[in-house]
């Protein structure tokens, strides 16, 4: 009964179990406002917690049970929070909160009194949580998120002293290296997901035969594996391991413990299942475990500094795990198990151990540290028990799980015949280093005479900093001695999780006899302590040999590097000119054109339609654009014959808009050709003609081919559209323009009802045009061209004044025929807005812009406001009879005495659009002109001056 | 019929005196005796086009139509003022030429 | 009826026009308006969202026009996000604009104003010709923005980019006349109906013409060989204008997005217009940001860059096509639009705290206050990388997913992850020297201080930025809501009949007249 | 009659035309280049009004008007840029 | 005419196109002017070239010209204008901050 | 009469605007006629600034007489000068020659440079108002003081009358 009770909680205390840790991080940034030890204190109660939590689901969890929940999330895209307890997790839950809760213990101490330890614990604790969400996701995706949780909250962690160059640059070093693994995990974690049909691991390890016959398997393999050999420190990927001791000591001791190394290793258990098995597995892993195992050992021993001999045999020991998981027997997963267990034990102890020394002498450099033996032998005591376990020294548990590795050389399958023995006696000689680094540390640290110049006298460490260690190495001597009562459970449980189809019989032992591991043992115990005692030679010899480069500064050299390169590359691919931009852009067009009519095979240029006839008029107007086009480029270093020659272009352009039926169109062209003109005219008078800039005849042989394809591209798909024919919306236009927008002129009831939409967007693009051209010239100061600048004493011909004054009042009433007629006949309030702005303008031709600005005191602005604001309303006007905005009507008048007219809204509508143009190019004109009126006052201040 | 070659005939007149006007601008020796050739194009030319158009489209609507003439009105505004700036600027370009070397 | 539609544009077309017609009344005047109108955009869009969320698409017909032959705005579920981004950046905008930015030159608040209302309406229109315009409103609006607040490197900055759009858009008009006279239409919805009855022997003409516009919204879009302008612009805008500017790629991918999925789809001829180059030309876009990234010297070019490899990721969704891929990127723009804006929003506090070295990554003042600014750089650092938990994360492996099944899938997959890595680094990199890097001796430290900050007011600039950080943890708390919509709006887009019925379904048959 | 008339008209003032452009071309000054255009835009409104006549439309006319009336700007600015750099000024 | 009409568009493009890649601010001012008349004339010839009358609804006329392009144009010519403009007081803008009138900084010329 | 200017500053240019009005409207309404007057008084006095001086137009007549006969010099002189600028062009005798001119008015003076430029065969160059001295460009020049005499006798007489000056 009680049981069941439980087993309902299960789910629920699984998924409190992972939130504890963050809701934690979050309590002890509260507490520490209130005082260190509140924050310690809160930390620890989290920890604790977790694992109490923890106590109801053991029975179940160690009887081989696997517990599931799962909340949904993003079911589609298979991100649920589903969370799974097995013995596997168990066993990491375990290490991750048993060692967590010490190293809290630990770390109030360690950690200098000025610090109120808020963003430590809170760090800690969420790196922690980080953890335990890697080992009991049972989404595989939701496994990721905790993994990069691990590496960004590590990074945070590493640099918690970032006022060290060192930390700094670990801290970015380890996020580089585990969390790019960590991408390429992504990308495996996604491919196998694909491949087993989900992300629960229920169903990926159930289907680890399809996994491994798949064609992706090997590529899902290698993407899984680097994410695990990047976590785990492996071999070429372990340096960011040693500089992350940049940390405080008690972050390594976690990280180089219980976790982050650890979540390697994990996810090799995890997916072992499904991925091992294989010859590649073997390759892979074993391989890699193996050289990493060999390397770390032999560059321990070189370390002066102890936290990095601590540091290459954390290496070299989840070598010796990997390496264990690659032999891939039954037995050797348990070994691996077996040593993530004892390692942890070990490891964090030494670095407690090694804590405690650091912060006792001040230094951590061997060669200044000596004889500490005498002055804390507690703690001496302590450390040299747990570097026996290192060292795999009988009684202690280091020495069992070697042991069973040694046991799982002699005669593994991949080594037949002559090749029996190489295995053996790659692992003895592995394990002579280890032996040697284990000695090194044990003597150079407590022994070999007196310390060096410390900065501080050293002495045991207060009771309660050493306890944890006192706990661990309890633990190192109950595990070495009783292992079977001691881990035999948790052990039996998480290999069942790792090996689903049967745990091989094993029993946890000191003794097994005197037989060949043993001897291996031995021998390398032998051979250990000589290579050790012979040790001033290898250390001269690497002194001599190695290359010296410190990896940080590698690193960031890299870094720098790449960051080089990349800007290298940069100014190559992007030169940061216009010229360049535009041409690429021609370039991309013509291919995609081009492309995207040649994949459609078979289909002709020229359409069905029959041409039409060719007249004079036609040929003339050609030969007209072809003079002005040509002209203006070849005479586009002239500035004003370019005009002249773009003029002759409008005009001709506005000639084919008469021959070819669109009078609108003509009008428009023709006064936005004259204000345009001006307008470039003004502009002129400070931009020099082509000058300074001259471009090489390659450049315009270049440009000259472009624009031709270019040309020659839009010519081409002109022609296929006119040859042929076509179905058009706009018969509906001709048919209900009178009947239903209450106008003849079609293109002006397209303008101010069918599209009015666009219409006012157009004029809302005018209206911005003349207020930006404000916005730009307002304050600017410019020098004219110096050719230009000599002007006529004439500077008003009378005869010009005189002439366009009446022109004004006649030019106006045009303007208001115009407008009024636009939507019958031609015009509009465009066309309408133009004249009357040129009508304007003229006398700011005429008379300057003295007396033209004397007299024009409008507010452009204003009625830019007014117009918009006009033409708006009359679309609101519409909301009123519940129809759309925009929506027109129109009627007849009858007044006594005078023909009937036509009102419609949409010529309100058109008396804004007026209004704007009107108002934007007399804005846009007169603040061109204030340019000129500018430096002219300018000069002629300075000269009063002077 | 009498209207059609009346109008004819202006229109015959007109283009003619066009062309003579651009035969002038293409042909005359220097600019200020090309100046003269636009003028007659302005006057006697459009006029005439002008006056065939407008009896033209008076005959079509068989009313008075004297919007044609407004083309007139302002091009007997314009000319004499485009004709004097260019004049202008020709003196002025000239002066600069001669004063330069 | 309902006008809900339309307001998104006439709110700010109408403040804008308002601001003119009062243009000499003070600067307080003006910023009120300016509020004021932002505030009835958002709730306007929120209006919209939660009315699109039904699953309807509503057509509004301007001037009561039947639908090919007049205007019509759709607001359907994609259109509804992309109005609300809009308005939420625009609030951000503005308020960051509040603290000084919008005296420092004329007419600010009205470009403001006209660029929302041609983002909103290139967003709702459902007419190509009128999505030109709009285009144009935008695109005129932020030239006048990026010109605000003066100086060399924005003339220069804004002259390449004005030209550059200039020359798009003559490309745009090209296309559209060529539409126009080949399909007879300018509708969307109407083009959808049109293109499976091309004839065969113009199949060839009427491909190639939709394959310019293709180039034109890709050009907006910033793709590979054509985005280099990206970076320089959105670096030298002022502020409020670079937040403002980070939804203006978008609108070229949303414009690709409602083409392909209305109307090239529908037709075989059609179907395979953006394969298999857009894909490829997307991983290089993501490649080129990742470079840029990695060589920027400063905070806000790492933006710039970051935006442009959203946009490469963007298009990798719309090349692959689908629901799932519409789906995946739909929730992946939300989250980079406001992720990015928020970076923007940060580097600008970062420039204002450390004087003249600005957001250079050089030694120089330590930030203060590192909790908040650091910890608000943290989560939009994270979200912006990919770095899980945040949304970032969530985009990533949704449009990774996506992928999957693509020819490219392969290089798309290495792009975002490596570019998502360089994007970490970089970040990472600079956190260590803004935030962690010891300060510069006392004396430098308090060097003149920064030339942008023209009022001390910079309130309102931080409530931007907790905005955008708030948003940003909505997006991850909410994934799950959030991830429903996108997937409801990416089924909308993948069954354009449902577009087309509701703009053409009732209206009378439709008369084509044949030419010449 | 007109159907015969137009045609030649036309010609003539094409050839007229084309006799403008070979000034523009050939110059020699800038004012005769100018001087080439004005004539060229006053032929046009010629040739307009004949197409007006044709066609029998009242729709030319505006045209035709407008070329009249704005024609002859182009002018005065390009010569008020000769004659002082500066044309409003 | 079909034929004349594509090169009269293809003649203004090239021209556009090969000013728009001149290195003075000017010549691309010049440029995009004569590319946006060839894209006006594309658009407006979109509606073909036979129609015998403008497109006004006037008692006794058929053979309309198509009125939506004509007005697609107009709504293009304005805009192109403001553009142009613009474009034009910016490069003042360029040319009085850094002295020049050279399109960008680079060595493109 | 102090109400009359404010109301109708131009009545000379009020008269051209209703002409023109009238000239362009399709039909001679009433309702035309109406809106002729509207803008004829609207116009002139919205630009009523750019007229800083009035001239008074003193015998209308008289102006009608002189717009027949430039309208006839322009028909005679068009014939001469086609067949100058047709023919050899060796027969040419171009010149600039120097009116002096005694009209004050800048309004009129520049009346009297426009018909001159009007007339084939001469262009007005430049007014010297101060020398008081019309420069004028002709094509063909027999007699230098007989054609100043012309332009003195044919235009400016008739013009001084019509404008009271
Ligand atoms: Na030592
Ligand atoms: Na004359």
């Amino acid at each position: 009964m009680r049981i069941d009770y439980l087993s309902d909680m299960g789910p629920l205390l699984l998924n409190l179990m992972l939130a504890i840790p963050f809701v934690g991080a979050l309590l002890v940034l509260a507490a520490a406002r209130r005082s260190r030890s509140a924050a310690a204190w809160t930390a620890a109660a989290v920890m604790a917690s977790g694992l109490v939590a923890l106590v109801p689901l053991l029975p179940a969890t160690l009887s081989g049970d696997v517990l599931t929940t799962r909340i949904p999330w993003l079911p589609e895209w298979g991100l649920d929070i589903a969370l799974r307890l097995d013995g596997l997790g168990l066993l990491f839950t375990l290490l991750i909160l048993g060692i967590g809760l010490l190293i809290i213990l630990y770390a109030a101490y360690y950690m200098p009194a000025y610090d109120r330890l808020g963003r430590f614990y809170a760090l800690l604790l969420a790196f922690a949580g980080g953890m335990l969400g890697v080992v009991l996701a049972e989404n595989t995706i939701l496994m990721l998120v905790f993994w990069e949780i691990t590496s960004l909250t590590s990074f945070l962690l590493i640099a918690y002293k970032y006022e060290a160059f060192d930390a700094r640059i670990a801290a970015r070093m380890a996020l580089a290296v585990t969390g790019g693994g960590g991408l390429a995990l992504l990308a495996g974690l996604l491919l196998l997901g694909n491949i087993a049909g989900s992300f629960e691991l229920t169903v990926i390890l159930a289907k680890g035969d399809v996994i491994r016959a798949h064609p992706y398997y090997p590529v899902v393999l290698v993407l899984v594996l680097l994410g695990a050999f990047t976590k785990s420190g492996q071999f070429p990927f372990h340096f960011w391991l040693p500089n992350a001791m940049a940390a405080p000591t008690p972050v390594s001791a976690y990280l180089h413990s219980a976790t982050m190394v650890k979540a390697g290793v994990f996810l090799l258990a995890r997916l072992y299942p499904v991925l091992s098995g294989t010859e590649l597995w073997l390759v892979l892993v074993g391989s890699t475990g193996a050289v990493t195992f060999a390397y770390g050992a032999y560059v321990a021993i070189l370390k002066h500094d102890f936290k990095g001999l601590l540091a290459y045999s954390t290496i070299s020991h989840l070598g010796l795990i990997t390496l264990l998981f690659g032999l891939d027997t039954p037995m050797s997963a348990v070994a691996a198990l077996f040593h993530i267990i004892n390692h942890a034990i070990f490891k964090a102890s030494l670095f407690m151990a090694a804590g405690i020394i650091d912060h006792e002498c001040g230094t951590r450099d061997m060669r200044r540290i000596n004889g500490m033996f005498k002055y804390m032998p507690w703690t001496a005591t302590l450390g040299i028990l747990a570097a026996g376990s290192m060292a795999g020294v009988p009684l202690l548990n280091g020495f069992l799980s070697k042991e069973m590795f040694f046991t799982e050389t002699v005669g593994h399958f991949a080594f037949q015949g002559y090749a029996t023995w190489l295995l053996p006696a790659f692992a003895t000689v592995a394990g002579v280093f280890s032996v040697a680094y284990s000695a090194r540390f044990v003597h150079d640290v407590f022994f070999n005479g007196e310390p060096v110049d410390l900065p501080k006298t050293p002495h045991e460490p207060p009771r309660w900093m050493r306890f944890p260690v006192e706990i661990l190495v309890g633990l190192v001597l109950i595990v070495g001695l009783l292992p079977q009562i001691a881990v035999g459970s948790i052990l039996q449980a998480a290999a069942g999780a790792v090996l689903p189809s049967g745990v091989p019989e094993f029993k946890l032992a000191v003794w097994h006899g005197w037989n060949l591991p043993l001897a291996m043992s031995l021998a390398a115990f032998g051979l250990g302590l000589t290579y050790y005692w012979r040790r001033q030679y290898l250390f001269g010899l690497h002194e001599k040999y190695a290359p010296k480069i410190a990896s940080p500064v590698a690193f960031e050299r890299v870094y720098r590097d790449a960051g080089r390169l990349a800007s290298w590359l940069l100014r190559v691919i992007d030169t940061r000119s216009l010229q360049r931009y535009l041409a690429t852009l021609v370039v991309f067009v013509c291919l995609l054109g081009v492309w995207a009519w040649m994949s459609l095979p078979g289909r002709p240029l020229t359409g069905p339609l029959p041409s039409t006839p060719v007249d004079g008029a036609a040929i003339a107007a050609l030969a007209g654009l072809l003079v002005g086009a040509v002209g203006t480029v070849v005479w586009h270093r002239q500035r004003l014959v370019a005009v002249i020659f773009l003029s002759v272009v409008g005009l001709v352009v506005s000639f084919a808009f008469i021959r070819f039926k669109a009078p609108d169109l003509a009008l428009t062209q023709l006064s936005v050709e004259v204000v345009t003109i001006v307008l470039l005219l003004l502009s002129l008078r400070f931009l020099p003609g082509e000058v300074t800039a001259r471009s090489s005849s390659l450049r315009k042989l270049r440009d000259g081919g472009l624009a031709l394809v270019g040309g020659a591209g839009v010519a081409a798909l002109t022609y296929a559209m006119l040859t042929r024919p076509f179905e058009t919306i706009s018969g509906y236009h001709l048919a209900n323009a009178y009947t239903g927008g209450g106008g003849t002129n079609v293109v002006n009831v397209i303008l101010v009802d069918f599209r009015g939409f666009d219409t006012l967007g157009e004029i809302a693009v005018l209206a911005m045009a003349a207020l930006g051209l404000h916005a730009l010239v307002d304050g600017l100061r410019l020098k004219p061209y110096a050719e230009s600048a000599k002007r006529d004493a004439d500077r008003h011909p009378v005869m010009l004044a005189e002439m366009m004054r009446p022109l004004l009042p006649l030019a106006l009433a045009v303007s208001v025929y115009i407008l009024l007629r636009g939507h019958n006949l031609p015009g509009g309030g465009f066309i309408a807005g133009l004249i009357a702005a040129v009508a304007f303008m003229l006398q700011y031709l005429a008379s300057g812009i003295d007396f033209a600005a004397a007299r024009m005191r409008f507010d452009y602005m204003r009625i830019l406001g007014a117009g918009l604001l006009i033409a708006t309303a009359t679309g609101l006007a519409s909301w009123l009879f519940d129809r759309p905005f925009m929506t027109s009507t129109f009627g007849y008048v009858h007044p006594p005495m005078i023909e009937k007219f036509e009102l419609a809204s949409a010529m309100v509508f058109d008396i804004g659009v007026f209004l704007v143009v009107v108002a934007s190019i007399l804005l846009a004109l007169s603040e061109l002109g204030t340019l000129s009126r500018r430096e002219l006052i300018a000069k002629s201040s300075s000269r009063e001056e002077s | 019929m009498i209207v059609d070659i009346v109008i004819s005939l202006l229109i015959l007149v007109g283009a003619t005196f066009a062309l003579v006007g651009s035969i002038g601008l293409a042909r005359l020796p220097d600019f200020f005796t090309r100046l003269h050739g636009p003028t007659k194009a302005t006057t006697l030319g459009v006029g005439s086009v002008v006056i065939a158009s407008l009896i033209h489209s008076g005959a079509a609507t068989g009313g008075v139509s004297l919007r044609e003439l407004a083309i007139s009105l302002f091009l007997f505004i314009t000319a004499p003022v485009s004709a004097h700036l260019l004049a202008k600027a020709a003196l002025k370009t000239r002066a600069n030429r001669s004063a330069k070397p | 009826m309902s006008h809900l539609p339309i307001l998104p544009v006439l709110i700010p077309f109408l403040t804008a026009g308002l601001l003119l017609a009062t243009h000499g009344m003070g600067t307080g005047f003006k910023r009120a308006v300016s509020s004021i109108s932002v505030v009835a955009l958002v709730v306007v869009s929120l209006l919209l969202l939660i009315e699109s969320g039904d699953g309807s698409i509503r057509a509004y017909r301007l001037g009561d026009w039947p639908a090919p032959f007049g205007i019509v705005l759709v607001t359907d579920r994609l259109a509804a996000i992309m109005v609300t981004l809009t308005a939420m950046l625009a609030a951000a905008a503005l308020l960051t604009a509040l603290s000084g930015t919008d005296t420092e030159g004329r007419h600010f608040h009205v470009f403001f104003h006209l660029q929302i209302a041609g983002l909103n309406g290139a967003f709702l229109t459902g007419d190509l010709f009128n999505l030109f315009v709009f285009f144009e409103i935008l695109l005129l609006a932020s030239y006048a923005l990026l010109a605000h607040g003066g100086g060399v490197t924005r003339t220069r900055a804004g002259l390449a980019y004005v030209v550059l759009n200039l020359a798009g858009s003559a490309l745009f008009l090209i296309a559209l006349g060529l539409t126009y006279g080949t399909l007879g239409t300018l509708n969307m919805a109407d083009l959808a109906r049109v293109l499976p009855m091309v004839a065969f022997g113009d199949q060839a003409l009427v491909r190639t013409t939709l394959a310019l516009l293709v180039a034109v919204f890709v050009l907006k879009a910033a793709l590979l060989p054509l985005g280099f302008w990206l970076p320089h612009v959105y670096t030298a805008a002022t502020l409020p204008v670079a937040v403002l500017f980070v939804i203006m790629t978008k609108v070229g991918i949303y414009a690709l997005l409602r083409v392909s999925t209305i109307g090239f789809v529908t037709a075989p001829f059609t179907a395979d217009l953006l394969q298999p180059w857009l894909a490829w030309l997307a991983i290089g876009t993501i490649a080129l940001g990742s470079i840029g990234a990695l060589a920027a010297a400063r905070l806000s070019v790492v933006v710039a860059n970051i935006v442009m490899i959203s946009s490469g990721t963007l298009l990798l969704g719309v090349a692959a096509g689908g629901v799932n891929a519409y789906a995946a990127m739909l929730y992946y723009l939300v989250n980079t639009t406001v992720v990015t804006a928020g970076l923007f929003l940060l580097a600008d506090r970062v420039s204002r705290q450390r004087g003249a070295v600005a957001d250079f990554f050089e030694k120089g003042p330590r930030m203060a206050g590192i909790l908040a600014t650091g910890g608000a750089y943290l989560i939009l650092a994270v979200a912006a990388s990919g770095v899980p938990p945040l949304s970032g994360f969530l985009g990533k492996i949704m449009v990774m997913q996506s992928l999957q099944e693509t020819s490219t899938a392969v290089g798309a997959w290495a792009a975002m992850l490596l570019s998502g890595f360089v994007v970490a680094l970089v970040l990472a990199r600079a956190a260590s020297r803004f935030f962690w890097e010891p300060g510069l001796p006392d004396e430098e430290a308090s060097t003149p201080e920064p030339v942008r900050q023209i009022s001390s007011n910079t309130g309102s600039t931080d409530a931007a930025l907790s905005g955008m950080i708030a948003c940003a943890i909505v997006i991850v708390l909410g994934a799950a809501p959030i991830s429903d919509y996108m997937r409801a709006t990416a089924d909308q887009l993948a069954r354009p009949a449902g577009y087309v019925e509701a703009i053409l379904g009732d209206s009378p048959a439709i008369r084509r007249e044949r030419r010449p | 009659m007109l159907n015969f008339v137009i045609p030649v008209a036309l010609a003539m003032l094409a050839i007229a035309m084309g006799l403008n452009l070979l000034r523009l071309v050939k110059g020699p000054s800038t004012p005769d280049r100018i001087l080439a255009l004005d004539t060229l835009t006053i032929n046009t409104i010629a040739v307009v009004m004949l197409i007006g006549i044709t066609a029998s439309s009242a729709a030319y006319f505006e045209a035709a008007l407008l070329i009249a009336m704005m024609g002859f700007i182009g002018t005065v600015a390009l010569c008020k840029f000769l004659l002082g750099g500066d044309i409003i000024e | 005419m079909e034929f004349l009409v594509s090169a009269a568009i293809g003649l203004l493009t090239a021209s556009g196109l090969y000013l728009i890649l001149r290195p003075t601010t000017f010549s691309v001012v010049l440029g995009l002017t004569l590319l946006s008349y060839a894209v006006n004339a594309l658009i407006f010839f979109g509606g073909r070239l036979g129609a015998s009358a403008p497109p006004l609804i006037l008692p006794g006329t058929d053979g309309h010209a198509d009125p939506l392009p004509q007005a697609l144009v107009l709504t293009a010519i304005v805009i192109g204008f403001g553009m142009t403009a613009y474009l034009v007081a910016l490069a003042l803008k360029a040319k009085g901050e850094s002295g020049n009138d050279h399109v960008d900084a680079g060595e493109e010329r | 009469m102090t109400l009359f200017p404010r109301v109708l500053p131009q009545p000379t240019i009020t008269l051209g605007i209703m002409g023109l009005w009238m000239v362009l409207a399709p039909s001679a309404s009433l309702g035309n006629l109406l809106l002729a007057v509207i803008l004829g008084v609207s116009i002139p006095w919205i630009t009523r600034s750019f007229w800083p001086d009035r001239p008074y137009l003193a015998r209308p007549l008289t102006g009608i007489v002189l717009f027949v006969r430039v309208v006839g010099d322009i028909i005679v002189a068009s014939w001469e000068v086609a067949r100058l600028v047709v023919g050899p062009l060796d027969r040419l005798k171009p010149a600039f020659i120097d009116v002096p001119i005694e009209i004050d008015d800048p309004f009129v003076a520049t009346l009297l440079a426009s018909i001159v430029s009007l007339t084939p065969g001469t262009v007005s160059v430049d007014i010297d108002r101060a020398a008081g001295i019309l420069n004028v460009h002709a094509l063909n020049v027999a007699d230098e003081a007989e054609m100043i005499a012309a332009i003195k006798r044919r235009y400016e007489a008739p013009l001084k009358r019509v404008f009271g000056c």
